[in-house]
């Protein structure tokens, strides 16, 4: 069975098409980028796999439950986690404090005991600390473990919001460009991150413009322009496919 | 220094201290009674922060949930002989369901939107405190008996004074206990990205109208208090100018600062009487005071201040 | 029938009241997102400014415009020292700060006038019109009918000159709109001049009615922000349909259920109506940008 | 951590208390007067000259060198109306500025609140407001100079009475003073045969209340109209009364006992009847009458002062301080229980508001007789009885 499969989805906004008709499986254990250029649908397509958008016709399937309707909060609970290309960090805490709200379902959440402070409450916060810490460590954020989210230059921020997602132990990974506006060296990083994660099980979908990193790591790719597929296939064959060479490749390279 | 500010024993401890102290100056029962009133209001507002600092929600209707909270006090014990802390809980537990229901739909709105529906739930519940005169008094108001406890009648401020000390060591210290824990966090995280945190799992609404209810249940219980301690309420203490000065004082001290709430209560309640004697110019300097330190420190006194200590102490610790 | 009638005309007296209020909440709202607790002061200062001329023997039309100068005046000053330095800040900071305004300008109003309730003549007489049995007074005909002057004006200044397209574009886009050379910083003095006028014109035209006094303004700043939220903020004609709205639950409620209840009747309306359309009557609906 | 003591101490205290603390005592112990007062806030045009009038008073004694050769020392708080500021304000006058007699509380509300301050704190304590339950039951410290509600209620029904109108529509405001009026009326409407058939209310700044004066005008049988509250509600009413074509006599409190209700009424007002003291007629005063002589002379000492014209207001402050100072000097000292003891005594005591005599059953001491009806003819008062 597929981790994800989508069918017939299409979203529209006011008339326009951001998706349309769109169909595609992702194979657990796979890393799946999509790529195409602005304005393709890739990040609507991000928001409708994760129930942040209601499909206008269609339908996403997440380990054989369909998530019409589902909020995002419960569908992280089935295993689904994000990133966001336009960052969703909570600039109103500490770095590691990010993370562990990526912990949140499985920490111990009571309000009785958060607001009496239990010591066994405190004690598990503690250990959920720890971990994140690690996590941190994981996605090379071991630097800004005692950082301010709001001090965090941007590529920081965009491994802040890997290690929050990965905090929430998703069975599927979503990342919206990773590695935007990284340099070359930082980008290298967050390629070994994702073979890690990948290395652990877990599903990855990447978005991404640096075609190295995604010709180097994925196992399958998407290719949308305009809201359609345009081809899919592994990295050898859309390198190869023309209507990808000349919709996005040929305007790149 | 500044990291003593948050720390929590640290905080606690030097509020603590300042409480014990400061009745050293109070030269007579007077200036425990606007003390008592400063207390009070600062433990209103370290709720309320909860939910306008911490949780981002907006809500000019609080006062309206004070009000509840005393007249519950004011009826259940003058009206219907309930013991003063049956009074207390049961205003508070009632409070808190009102709360609870009104605040789903409510906490769907945004901004300017909620601050209008939270204002005219609050206007609702002040015109029906000043209709229903045969359980309220009307407009004129009712009295209320001195908090009796177990034989024991707080009669004097100073008894109220320390009261009121220990009950906002007490509140603080939840508050902080919950601002730090997984519930303080996603609440935070709500506020800061609600997106981001949905995504994680966080059910954000879940947790404001956690918050909405826990602040309306603050403001009812310090209610009840002020009843008891006041001796007399009138429906204006729901109205609009009462909510209006509990955000005041939120957002003057700092959101999203416990202690902030705490220098904003005190200050806000003990300017009125510094201000007593300018007449005429009273309004017109309250009112330059409250834009000045918006315009100057729009963070808040007690962020402001931290940051301009951090600053200055920057180049040496 | 005529019973009917004269609740709907006191419900348009009222509510023509609190849609003057509303438009002003509208105009700065749509400029800067900022609402302007201290609306209700411009309204107020329009009102005594002109009463206490008339009073002194100046020309109502004449005092009116001195009353408009003066109110803008007051409203320029409030966004150059107050707003201006703010307008970075979180929403609640600027409420703060309005509200601030507002209770500085009313202890500045007993400063500089006094605490008597003032009066001025109506401008048409007070001759009720008769209407199938029910009376209306000309002087509510001129609310009335300044309110759709306003909405016409501002209609058209919003759609058909540049400045006020500008404006439109500001509220939408700050950053676009700098990109395209406007400058936003005027574009906000001008937002805050344009209300404080209007609300000037309103507390002239309300007075004859309601009389005012340094406190006149909390009611109406009060109402006028509940017209203009119901109605959807931003929206001009919005915040004329809820202030009609408003007046009219209000003055329904006062005849067919209860008087003691009518204000909360209003509130309750809001509430629902809010429930259902959580940005208003003909609010625009904002999409979250991921 | 010193650094962060003192700049809590500063918060705490230096910024807030030191502030507070007023003078010490002076070389010869004044007579210290306390008042709160809504100076400002919906009843600041009840406040506001009630201030005027006890400043000018003690500034004029001051420099006809006091009480019994001691300075008086006035200190005026202003509770904007608020009944939780004016329990603060007492306290501050009774426990910081050691006042020995308070005067205030304009309004029902804030008298009421403070009187669960002064009554355990046995401080000589008079009331400037209307509501008969700041004095009944009677409590031992409280008194006040202003007729009741009750009083007024009584005067208007024994004129309807008079002209044979009995059933009478109520119109009151739903704020303090209109709703205690309101109150008030039902409950003696009775004793002069008047039957309440319409019983409406508006709230204090509603700009139109045509709508529940249409409703009593499609009440049946309404023959006369009673308006209980202050401020513009009740010119308001008058307009909106004339707009509807309403022919029935309109009544108003005398809450709207000032020439400014006239001014905001316009040609509305003209027919209004309304129960008014002496002072609002001092010249239409028969020249016999004993009140005659008191009225003009404070009517004239605060017109020729404030360049304003001058309401019962006033004149409930004036009498309050009257009836305090000649207590003082009965008593021969400021000693509470005897200055107390001596207020409660006074008897024949003539002021603005009547011919006063106090009783330890009556700590008002005003009859029917202090009111006197006045219908409202081409823009000015006239003495109808």
């Amino acid at each position: 069975m597929s981790m994800l499969e989508v069918e017939g989805l299409s979203k529209e906004f006011g008339g326009v098409h951001a998706i349309e008709d769109l169909s595609f499986r992702v194979e657990e254990g796979h890393i799946h980028s999509i790529i195409g250029p602005n304005g393709a649908g890739k990040t609507t397509l991000f928001n409708l796999i994760t129930g942040i958008y209601t499909p206008s016709a269609g339908q996403v399937r997440f380990d054989g439950r369909p998530i019409g309707g589902v909020a995002p909060s419960r569908l992280a609970a089935w295993g689904l986690s994000r990133t966001f290309q336009n960052l969703q960090v909570f600039f109103n805490m500490s770095a590691i404090e990010n993370v562990m709200v990526g912990a949140h379902l499985h920490v111990d959440r009571r309000f009785w005991p958060s607001l009496l402070r239990l010591p066994g409450s405190v004690r598990r916060d503690r250990a959920c600390r720890r971990q994140c810490a690690d996590l941190m460590e994981f996605v090379g954020l071991g630097p800004y473990v005692r950082a301010e989210a709001s001090s965090m230059p941007y590529g920081a921020l965009k491994r802040l919001e890997i290690a929050r997602a990965l905090a929430a132990q998703p069975k599927l990974l979503l990342l919206d460009e990773p590695a935007a506006g990284l340099n070359a060296t930082e980008s290298r990083e967050i390629d070994q991150v994702i073979k890690k994660v990948a290395a652990q099980g877990i599903t990855v979908i990447l978005v991404e413009h640096d075609m190295k990193m995604v010709m180097g790591i994925s196992d399958h790719i998407l290719a949308l322009d305009y809201g359609r597929k345009l081809a899919e296939g592994n990295p050898a064959q859309v390198r190869a496919n023309p209507e990808v060479v000349a919709a996005y490749l040929g305007a790149q390279c | 220094m500044a990291k003593l500010m948050n720390a929590r024993s640290g905080g606690l401890a030097l509020l603590a201290l300042v409480m014990a102290v400061s009745p050293l100056g109070f030269t007579n029962a007077y200036y425990y009674d606007v003390a008592v009133g400063a207390l009070f209001n600062a433990m209103i507002c370290v709720g309320l922060n909860l939910l306008i600092g911490y949780g981002g929600q907006i809500s000019l209707g609080h006062g309206a949930f004070f009000a509840l909270g005393a007249y519950a006090s004011a009826i259940g014990t003058s009206r219907w002989g309930l013991p003063p802390l049956a009074a207390l809980g049961g205003g508070a537990v009632l409070v808190g369901l009102l709360a609870f229901v009104l605040a789903r739909p409510i906490l769907r709105l945004k901004g300017h939107y909620l601050a209008m529906a939270t204002l005219g739930i609050g206007m609702i519940i002040y015109i029906v405190l000043k209709t229903e005169a045969q359980w309220t008094g009307g407009p004129d108001g009712m009295g209320v008996d001195p908090l009796a406890l177990g034989g024991f009648v707080l009669a004097t401020d100073r008894h109220w004074y320390w009261l009121a000390a220990m009950l906002l060591l007490v509140v603080v210290w939840l508050a902080l206990n919950l601002v730090e824990s997984p519930v303080g966090r996603a609440l935070r995280a709500g506020h800061g990205a609600q997106i981001g945190a949905e995504v994680v799992g966080v059910d954000t609404s879940h947790y404001k109208v956690l918050m909405f209810v826990v602040s309306a249940v603050v403001a009812s219980m310090v209610g009840s208090l002020f009843a008891h301690k006041n001796g007399f309420i009138t429906p204006d203490i729901a109205g609009f100018h009462r909510s209006i000065e509990l955000v005041t004082m939120v957002v003057l001290g700092g959101m999203a600062s416990i202690y902030g709430s705490v220098l904003g209560a005190v200050l806000l309640t003990l300017l009125p009487q510094v201000l007593a004697g300018f007449d005429d110019y009273e309004a017109m300097i309250f009112g330059a005071i409250m834009m000045g330190t918006m315009i100057f420190l729009p963070k808040g006194l007690l962020p402001s201040l931290i940051t301009q200590i951090r600053k200055r102490a920057g180049g040496r610790s | 029938m005529a019973e009917l009638l004269q609740y709907l005309f006191a419900g348009l007296t009222s509510g023509a009241i609190y849609a003057l209020a509303g438009l002003g909440f509208a105009i700065i709202y749509n400029a800067s997102h900022v609402i302007n607790f201290a609306q209700g002061e411009f309204i107020m200062i329009g009102g005594m400014t002109t009463a206490t001329l008339a009073a002194a023997g100046v020309p109502v039309p004449l005092a009116a415009l001195a009353a408009m100068a003066v109110t803008m005046l007051v409203g320029v000053a409030l966004e150059k020292f107050a707003i201006e330095p703010a307008r970075d800040s979180d929403v609640v900071t600027i409420i703060i700060i309005t509200i601030g305004a507002s209770i500085f300008l009313r202890g500045a109003a007993q400063v500089v006038w006094d605490k008597e309730f003032h009066a001025l003549a109506p401008f048409s007489g007070e001759t009720p019109i008769r209407v199938l049995g029910a009376t209306l007074m000309p002087q509510s005909l001129w609310v009335v009918g300044v309110a759709m002057a306003m909405i016409a004006g501002l209609w058209w200044f919003f759609n058909r000159t540049l400045f006020g397209k500008a404006m439109l574009a500001t509220s939408f886009n700050r950053l676009a709109a700098q990109l395209m050379g406007i400058g936003v910083k005027k574009v906000l003095l001008v937002s805050f001049a344009l209300s404080a006028a209007l609300g000037a014109v309103g507390g002239i035209v309300v007075t004859p009615i309601a009389f005012t006094n340094y406190e006149a303004g909390i009611m109406l700043g009060l109402k006028g922000f509940s017209a203009a939220v119901l109605g959807g903020l931003g929206n001009g004609m919005g915040a004329v349909v809820g202030g009609l709205i408003v007046g009219i639950a209000e003055a329904l409620g006062a005849g067919y259920v209860s008087s003691a209840y009518k204000d909360a009747i209003a509130f309750v309306i809001i509430l629902v109506v809010l429930f259902f359309m959580p940005n208003g009557l003909f609010g625009k609906k904002g999409v979250d940008r991921v | 951590m010193r650094d962060l003591m003192r700049w809590g101490a500063a918060a705490f205290a230096a910024l807030g208390f030191a502030s507070l603390a007023s003078g010490n005592a002076l070389a010869a112990e004044p007579v210290r007067i306390g008042a709160f007062l809504a100076v400002t806030g919906p009843a600041s045009f009840l406040g506001e000259p009630e201030k005027k009038t006890l400043e000018m008073y003690v500034d004029r004694l001051n420099k006809q060198g006091g009480v019994q050769g001691r300075k008086i020392e006035l200190t005026v708080y202003d509770d904007g109306g608020a009944p939780d500021k004016a329990a603060t304000f007492a306290k501050r006058l009774i426990q910081s500025d050691n006042v020995d007699i308070i005067i205030g509380g304009t309004t029902t509300g804030t008298s009421m609140a403070a009187i669960k301050i002064v009554e355990p704190a046995g401080v000589p304590f008079i009331s400037l407001a209307g509501g008969i339950d700041i004095i009944e039951p009677v409590k031992k410290w409280v008194f006040k100079t202003p007729h009741t509600d009750r009083m007024a209620a009584e005067k208007v029904f024994a004129d309807l009475h008079k002209r044979g109108l009995t059933k009478v529509a109520l119109i009151s405001e739903n704020a303090g003073f209109g709703k205690s009026g309101h109150d008030q009326s039902l409950k003696v409407a009775g004793n002069y045969g008047i039957e309440i058939v319409a019983d409406e209310v508006y709230s204090p700044k509603d700009p139109d209340v045509t709508a529940q004066l249409t409703k009593i005008k499609n009440t049946p049988g309404v023959q006369a109209i009673f308006n209980f509250g202050f401020g513009q509600g009740p010119a308001i009413v008058t307009k909106n009364t004339k707009q509807l074509g309403i022919t029935q006599p309109l009544y108003q409190s005398h809450g709207v006992a000032s020439k400014d209700y006239i001014r905001l009424s316009g040609d509305a007002a003209d027919g209004v009847r309304l129960p008014a003291a002496g002072l609002v007629i001092a010249d239409q005063l028969a020249a016999t009458d004993p009140q005659k002589p008191v009225v003009s002379a404070f009517k004239a000492d605060y017109e020729t002062a404030f360049k304003s014209e001058v309401s019962t207001f006033a004149g409930h402050a004036y009498d309050g301080l009257q009836i305090a100072l000649s207590a003082i000097m009965r008593a021969g000292s400021s000693d509470k229980a005897k200055v107390r003891d001596e207020i409660e005594k006074t008897s024949g005591y003539v002021g603005t508001g009547g011919i006063v005599s106090m009783s330890p059953t009556d700590h008002m001491g005003l009859n029917l007789s202090a009111f006197h009806m006045v219908e409202i003819v081409k823009g000015d008062w006239k003495m109808v009885d």
